[in-house]
């Protein structure tokens, strides 16, 4: 039982850890559809997350949250994100802020702030979930991150794809969560999606490229 | 009883010299300057005829004046001669010895010198505004000197009327005597500035452009300019009368008590006298400065007040 | 309940807001019977003015007070029709806005120092003095001549009244002496520049605005001594230097709205106020003229005119407080006392420039030439004022005592001192000296006279064709003042000739708003992706500081 | 179902109802009648605060049912407003985006009511969530390059803010584990409140952070303000109003409540940190920021919504100040300040439809100067509203302000010194403009117009507002003074 114990523990701790690798991978990625492969993983680890708490919980909450998290961001947005990738022909590698080792670098920092926020000073009442937090908070720091230092849209949603990530991944942590959190979060996707559907529509009826320079250039006009 | 009616009529007769006596003061001084010119000079009753002539003459008004043109002269007058009421000539504690208080002086100066400003700007030509624009200029100073002057006084004395100081100075302590003497140059300089004499205007000068005074009653004839002439007369009467009083209180007479009328008389005559000696020494011995000289003029007279206050401090730590 | 929501607000008569009470009313029943019987925004402003004057707790004060400033703000706004770039509006409700943030903390902080200042910054800029005294001189001339006059007579009246009732009745037991010692810095500065600038100005309102300064600065020097000596527990002379800052503040609330009122109808009759376009207006508008005569007799601090008897017992009260303190203290009132004579004499030029300048000499414009007398009721409503001014100016020492109730409130355990200046006397003096020299010179000299062209040294009659003269030859009001130009004007003005409280408070003050401005457009203009690392930035940086305060 | 209940799900079932059927007027007709009667229904919670619904997750406290009915005022007026609005704006777009528009304001306000009567911070998240959506698909309506390019940062920042938001949720879950134990009832904000002194301190902190990002970025506090301004000046004019009167308050009101759980922990020494300091950083650097951004602006509506960044930071400041006192006055302010923009927004578009269309936009200031010219009352009612803001008086924020700014003197003197700067400053910025766009000659093309009698509904906001700040009533200050002492 106690070995049962551990392991589950471990098991939880191992798909964490995957994700928050994923994660950090994403923010050393220049091309898009790196970046969107790499999603697509977070999203298969996060599922299988999800489905091991929900074993382990009991809770079919949890595995309808993670049948959600497969279906929809384990296939249809990648592809869709594919789909607008040929499109565009933004196979090109995306032009970063600041240079990728920089960002890697803070991204450590963050991951530190993470724990150190999340961690009491006083090792000992260390539970799991607390843990589990540390990491979801550190991997929904990155996707902010990614957000932050990428200068084109797409990128930009799916460092908030990451995001939502992280968010999913605290909340299945999250013992005897209520089923209202999980329905909104699959509902923010899904509205996500929907919304960003009807943005690259029309951005691309106004400016040829998904690239925010053109927005820029209206924003430069003093107003 | 009595003593009030010696008073008032101590100060009656005060004001029928003064007013009687001015223009013989200007002859005086013009007289005494001629012969220090080596001229022989006009007979000393020659400003009571000047007076007397001009009195005869039909004034002319410009068309350019307003109603008031014919105000000011007596407005100047008004205020000169109820100066001459206040400053105490032969005798102290006269019965408006009350209200001789400095400050209303110098406001009454400052009545006198509007009006006769504003008798400049009447006809609204140039040479006019030019002496009061001039007379303006001087008045800034003249005042601000003054005032500090009026401040030694009320610091020593502790009280701000003319009597009330001299009659303090008559017993005169020594240790003041440094900061008394920078306020005698003070208040010489600004009796000079006000009377419109050397170095601050001349007088006898006949030309518009370097004249302040006479420019501004360039306009003016007949009685009213008699009456602004007299009022000038009486202005050098009070100035030197003032001086006398406060720097030179010694030799008064007390109006309350009539057998110290003769000898408080005779020492305020010879203080006239001695006065106008030296204002026309002073007056042949320098020239006529620049207009813009001036204000440098009254200027140090100011800071000699200030000096007057400071010294007048450090008097009072040693005293004390 | 009416007021602060949970709290409401109290309304109360002391002797002092009924004192203040009096000197509003003269002036806003002329302003309203001259120009302002319509204006609902006027009447608002007086209302404003009354709350505070009323007021028993400080919100209703600064709420008056607020209300007086904001109705007056729009006064000014519709008022102000010059074409020139920057309209006083926005800068007059700036300093409003100011004496608010400054008097709101002032009234809740504990009764000491910061209070005091506090205070002083409030009520001083919006009574004009310096250096916070730049606005005034743009803000007063710009409405119509009624609100003007309320404005220059009224409201700097409320301000003082608020420095007092809080400097002295307030804050009364916490007074420290080097609290008079600022406020009477304060006024000599203000004093000084605002006697200078109303004799350099050429437009009349802006003259009569720039006096305005000067007479707050009076005033400021006589409370300055008062709350000296107050906090030096010298309680005669407190009530003495009381009572000229009292009596100034009357008399200032007097003959100032009636010059303004005056201002007001010069401006209808001629179309300009500038001093070098009018000129012989005696001629055409007598009465007029004869109303700003005794206005300007009080401005000019003249004897028998309204403004002596203050500035008389303003520098007895200086004489009295010269002989306290040290050798600083003694070498400071020297210099006021110098400072008081120089703006006297200022103050004098200036009152003589006004008339001579305005109503004597020759018409130097068509306009001055061909202007009407005033309407009735512009001459009723000055004449209201003339003759409370004239009341005031004869009979200083009825009014003082009456003033004693106000004094005690300020001044615990004052004893009010007798006037030694007795203008009655004076006055009957003077008159009996003018008469005899008339019938003298009546009786003794030529009778009539003959009316001939000017003299002018000999320069003969000007041509035909030139009605009133050579333009060419005539004296105007700013070659009347050049002279102190050229001997304050560097000292006091700098090179640029221009007002301190400008070069040195607005224009810093300017510039660093254009600089803050252009930063904040750079936050403005960033791109998403940059408002995005803001956000982040920020919670990144609450995070950390999170952490370390919690493990560090 | 209780009261609150109706009032809630009214909107959403008007929304569904508008989005597939009508005429743009028939939409605004249907919009309008609807706004009323969630207006009568939201005055009627007073008299039956609705029991539980739902187990307990609608539970309208009175604070909620204060800017309940104040959302539902708002609503009122603008649909008022907002019938002249399509009127003249009818032929811009197409039907079918009209009736997205006024299902998007149902959504708006429904959203706004659920926010407001949510007793679940799990609800309170996901009507947020749901006003953010409809407000980003309403920005984006005008399809103008300009508005979807605000829409997109509405929706880039706002989404952020969301996913913000719920982690915060999900750790103050987690915060209450250990007093209330898994379940509804740990997401409760009664319930919360009433353990909030168990509260795990150190997770309810870091809880707070990420709640104040999340919903501070809806209240637009500096930082998090980018996306308000554009979505302000873009959207239809009536959104506008709608965001300005609705989701402000709704994200505000969140933000004090969590604020008064820390505090509450704080003050029984749970481990928690002082909300204070976190609230004032961000009010005032709302305060400063737009103190000096509101000067170079050219657009009225972008100009009003940094002012309304300014009064956010205000109120948020008087929440950090502490104190029943300082709370009193932030939520006065909040109120006060909510029904005067929401006036200057109304009128504003009634003088922009009197200009008719421009080519620097409708509400450029050039483009609007000089109403006195064309139509004196309109011109009146705009001038009142604008004199309004700056908080002199007879304007009612000068009551807010003047207690926020003793509270501050009193508890937190150094802070009264950039409070002071930046209210000035603030306050110049409007002023100066009163006199360019009332009494300043009006562009050439200008033709006097007649306002219509809608223009009273501005008069009414006005009147409301005086009142508020001058002559409350004394059941609304019991009422509020009992609210902000249970918030204290």
């Amino acid at each position: 039982m106690m070995g049962l114990q551990i392991f589950t523990n471990s098991l939880a701790h191992f798909l964490a850890g995957v994700l928050l690798l994923c994660a950090f991978a994403l923010l050393s990625q220049r091309r898009l559809a790196a970046m969107i492969t790499l999603v697509q993983a977070e999203a298969l680890v996060l599922s299988a997350a999800a489905f091991w708490q929900g074993l382990v919980q009991g809770s079919d909450g949890l595995f309808l949250t993670g049948i959600i998290t497969l279906c929809i961001k384990g296939f249809l947005l990648p592809i869709a994100l594919r789909r607008i990738t040929r499109q565009f022909n933004l196979i090109r590698a995306v032009e970063t802020v600041m240079p990728v080792g920089l960002s890697m670098i803070i991204g450590v920092g963050l991951i530190g702030i993470a724990v150190m926020v999340v961690l009491p000073g006083s090792a000992g009442t260390v539970t799991l979930t607390h843990e589990d937090l540390a990491i979801a908070l550190s991997v929904v720091l990155l996707g902010l991150l990614v957000m932050t230092t990428r200068r084109n849209a797409l990128s930009q949603v799916i460092g908030f794809l990451s995001t939502e990530n992280g968010l999913v991944l605290a909340a299945i942590g999250m013992p005897g969560m209520p089923f209202v959190v999980e329905l909104s979060v699959a509902l923010l996707v899904l509205l996500a999606l929907l919304v960003v559907g009807v943005f690259v529509f029309q951005l691309r009826e106004h400016f040829e490229t998904l690239d925010l320079s053109g927005i820029e250039a209206i924003e430069r006009r003093g107003r | 009883m009595v003593v009030l009616l010696l008073r008032c009529f101590a100060t009656l007769l005060h004001a029928m010299l003064m007013l009687a006596l001015a223009p013989l003061l200007m002859g005086v001084v013009t007289k005494i300057r001629a012969r220090l010119l080596g001229r022989r000079g006009p007979v000393l009753l020659q400003p009571y005829r000047d007076l007397w002539k001009l009195i005869h003459k039909i004034p002319l008004i410009p068309d350019t004046a307003t109603e008031l043109y014919k105000i000011w002269p007596f407005v100047s007058f008004a205020a000169i001669g109820a100066v001459a009421l206040l400053v105490p000539g032969f005798a102290l504690n006269l019965a408006s010895a009350r209200f001789s208080d400095f400050i209303t002086i110098i406001g009454l100066f400052a009545v006198s010198r509007a009006a006769i400003m504003l008798a400049g700007l009447e006809t609204g030509f140039g040479f006019g505004a030019a002496g009061a624009a001039r007379e303006a200029l001087f008045g800034l100073f003249s005042e601000a000197a003054l005032l500090v002057v009026v401040l030694v006084f009320g610091l020593i004395s502790g009280d701000p009327t003319v009597d009330g100081i001299a009659t303090y100075f008559s017993f005169g302590q020594l240790g003041i005597s440094v900061s008394l003497g920078f306020a005698l140059v003070a208040t010489l300089a600004v009796a000079l500035t006000e009377t419109g004499r050397i170095p601050a205007d001349n007088p006898a000068g006949h030309l518009e452009l370097a004249m302040v005074h006479e420019a501004m009653l360039l306009e003016y004839s007949g009685r009213y300019l008699a009456l602004f002439q007299y009022t000038a007369c009486l202005r050098l009467m009070i100035w030197f009368s003032l001086i006398a009083t406060v720097f030179f209180p010694f030799g008064m007479a007390q109006a309350g008590n009539i057998l110290s009328w003769p000898m408080g008389l005779i020492s305020w005559l010879a203080k006239l006298g001695a006065l106008a000696a030296a204002l026309a020494l002073f007056e042949v011995s320098t020239a006529k400065m620049r207009v813009f000289r001036v204000p440098e003029f009254l200027g140090v007279a100011l800071l000699l007040g200030l000096l007057a206050v400071i010294f007048l401090f450090v008097a009072g730590r040693l005293s004390a | 309940m009416v007021g602060l929501p949970g709290r409401g607000m109290h309304l109360g008569i002391d002797p002092l807001s009924a004192l203040f009470l009096c000197l509003l009313a003269p002036q806003v029943v002329a302003a309203a019977v001259a120009v302002e019987r319509k204006s609902v925004t006027f009447w608002v402003f007086v209302l404003g003015m009354v709350l505070a004057l009323v007021a028993a707790d400080s919100f209703a004060l600064i709420l008056g007070f607020e209300l007086m400033s904001a109705a007056s703000w729009l006064l000014v706004l519709r008022g102000d029709r010059r074409p020139d770039g920057r309209p006083p509006a926005t800068l007059y409700a700036g300093v409003a806005l100011f004496s608010a943030a400054c008097l709101i903390p002032a009234v809740f902080l504990p009764a000491g120092g910061i209070a005091f200042v506090l205070l002083l910054l409030g009520a001083g800029a919006k009574a004009g003095l310096a250096p916070l005294h730049s606005w005034l001189p743009r803000a007063h001339p710009a409405p119509s001549a009624g609100v003007s006059a309320v404005m220059s007579g009224g409201m700097v009246s409320v301000a003082l009244y608020v420095i007092i009732r809080y400097a002295f009745i307030v804050f009364g037991n916490a007074a420290e002496p080097w609290w008079g010692t600022v406020l009477m810095a304060v006024g000599a500065a203000s004093v000084l520049i605002g006697a200078l600038r109303c004799l350099l100005e050429v437009e009349l309102k802006t003259v009569l605005a720039c006096s305005t300064v000067e007479h707050m600065g009076l005033i400021a020097v006589g409370l300055g001594v008062a709350l000296r000596a107050r906090a030096m527990d010298d309680p005669a002379l407190a009530s003495l230097a009381l009572q000229a800052a009292l009596l100034c503040a009357v008399a200032h609330a007097l003959f100032k709205p009636l010059l303004f009122l005056g201002a007001g109808a010069v401006h209808h009759a001629t179309g300009t106020t500038s001093l070098d376009w009018l000129g012989g207006l005696m001629r055409c508008m007598p009465r007029l003229g004869v109303l700003m005569l005794v206005g300007a007799a009080g401005m000019a601090a003249l004897p028998l005119g309204p403004g002596f008897a203050p500035e008389f017992l303003l520098l007895h009260a200086v004489i009295a407080a010269a002989g306290s303190g040290g050798v600083m203290a003694w070498i400071g009132f020297a210099a006021l006392f110098g400072i008081l004579g120089l703006s006297a004499a200022l103050a004098l030029a200036a009152g003589v420039r006004v008339i001579g300048f305005g109503f004597l000499g020759r018409p130097r414009s068509l306009h001055a030439a061909a202007a009407e007398e005033a309407d009735r009721l512009t001459l009723i409503g000055m004449g209201i004022l003339a003759v409370c001014c004239v009341l005031v100016a004869l009979t200083p020492g009825l009014l003082l005592r009456a003033m004693a109730p106000v004094i005690s409130e300020a001044v615990p355990g004052a004893l009010p001192q007798a006037l030694a200046y007795a203008p009655l006397p004076l006055a009957l003096l003077m008159a009996v000296l003018a008469a005899v020299a008339f019938v003298a010179l009546r009786r003794f000299g030529a009778r009539g006279e003959r009316e001939v062209p000017a003299w002018n040294g000999g320069f003969g009659k000007p041509p035909v064709w030139l009605p009133f003269g050579d333009p060419a030859t005539q004296p105007i009001a700013s070659g009347f003042a050049e002279p102190v130009r050229r001997v304050l004007g560097p000292a006091l003005l700098g090179r640029a000739g221009l007002d301190p409280g400008e070069r040195y408070i607005l224009a810093p003050l300017s510039r660093l708003h254009l600089r803050l401005t252009r930063l904040a457009e750079l936050v403005r203009r960033a791109t998403i992706r940059q408002r995005l690392a803001f956000v982040f930035g920020a919670l990144v940086m609450f995070l950390l500081a999170l952490g370390l305060g919690q493990n560090g | 179902m209780s009261v609150t209940a109706i009032a809630v799900l009214l909107p959403f079932l008007a929304a569904i109802g508008l989005g597939f059927a009508g005429s743009p007027l028939q939409g605004a007709l249907l919009n309008l009648v609807v706004c009323s009667l969630v207006f009568v229904l939201t005055v009627l919670v007073f008299l039956a605060p609705g029991a539980g619904f739902l187990h307990g997750l609608l539970q309208a406290d009175p604070l909620g049912m204060i800017f309940g009915a104040l959302s539902g005022f708002v609503a009122l007026t603008t649909a008022i407003s907002n019938i002249d609005f399509v009127r003249g704006e009818i032929e811009h777009m197409s039907a079918r985006r009209w009736r997205v528009y006024h299902a998007m304001c149902q959504v708006m306000l429904g959203a706004s009511l659920l926010g407001l009567y949510a007793d679940n911070i799990g609800l309170l998240w996901a009507a947020v969530e749901v006003a953010t959506v409809a407000a980003t698909l309403g920005v984006s309506l005008p399809r103008s390059a300009s508005a979807l390019e605000a829409a997109w940062k509405y929706f880039i920042l706002g989404g952020v803010g969301i996913a913000l938001a719920l982690f915060g949720t999900m750790v103050l879950y987690l915060a209450a584990q250990p007093a209330v134990g898994p379940g509804l009832s740990a997401m409760s904000f009664s319930v919360l409140a009433t353990h909030a002194t168990q509260l795990d301190g150190r997770l309810l902190t870091l809880a707070f952070v990420f709640l104040l990002f999340g919903y501070g970025t809806k209240a637009a506090l500096v930082p998090l303000h980018g996306w308000l301004p554009d979505a302000y000046a873009e959207g239809p004019a009536p959104l506008t109003t709608m965001l300005s009167g609705l989701l402000l308050n709704v994200a505000l009101i969140a933000v004090l409540r969590f604020a008064h759980l820390m505090q509450a922990n704080f003050s029984a020494g749970g481990g928690a940190v002082r909300p204070g300091p976190f609230l004032l950083s961000l009010g005032l650097a709302s305060l400063l920021l737009t103190a000096f951004s509101l000067w170079g602006r050219r657009d009225a509506r972008r100009f009003f919504g940094f002012s309304s960044i300014e009064h956010t930071g205000i109120a948020a400041f008087a929440f950090g100040i502490g104190g029943a006192a300082a709370i009193f006055a932030g939520l006065l302010h909040m109120l006060l300040h909510t029904l005067i923009k929401s006036a200057l927004f109304q009128a504003l578009t009634r003088a922009a439809a009197s200009r008719g269309r421009a080519s620097p936009g409708n509400f450029a200031f050039s483009h609007l100067r000089g109403m006195l010219a064309t139509s004196k009352p309109l011109a009146w009612m705009l001038g009142a509203c604008v004199f309004a803001l700056t908080g002199l008086p007879p304007s009612g924020l000068f009551s807010s302000e003047f207690l926020i700014v003793s509270q501050t003197i009193q508890r937190q003197p150094l802070l009264s010194l950039p409070l002071g700067i930046g209210l000035v400053v603030c306050a110049i910025a409007i002023i100066r403009l009163i006199g360019p766009l009332i009494f300043n000659p009006p562009p050439p093309a200008a033709v006097p117009v007649k306002a219509g009698a809608g223009i009273c509904t501005v008069g009414v906001h006005l009147l409301l507002v005086l009142v508020l700040a001058f002559a409350m009533p004394l059941g609304l200050v019991r009422m509020l003074s009992s609210i902000a002492g249970a918030l204290q």
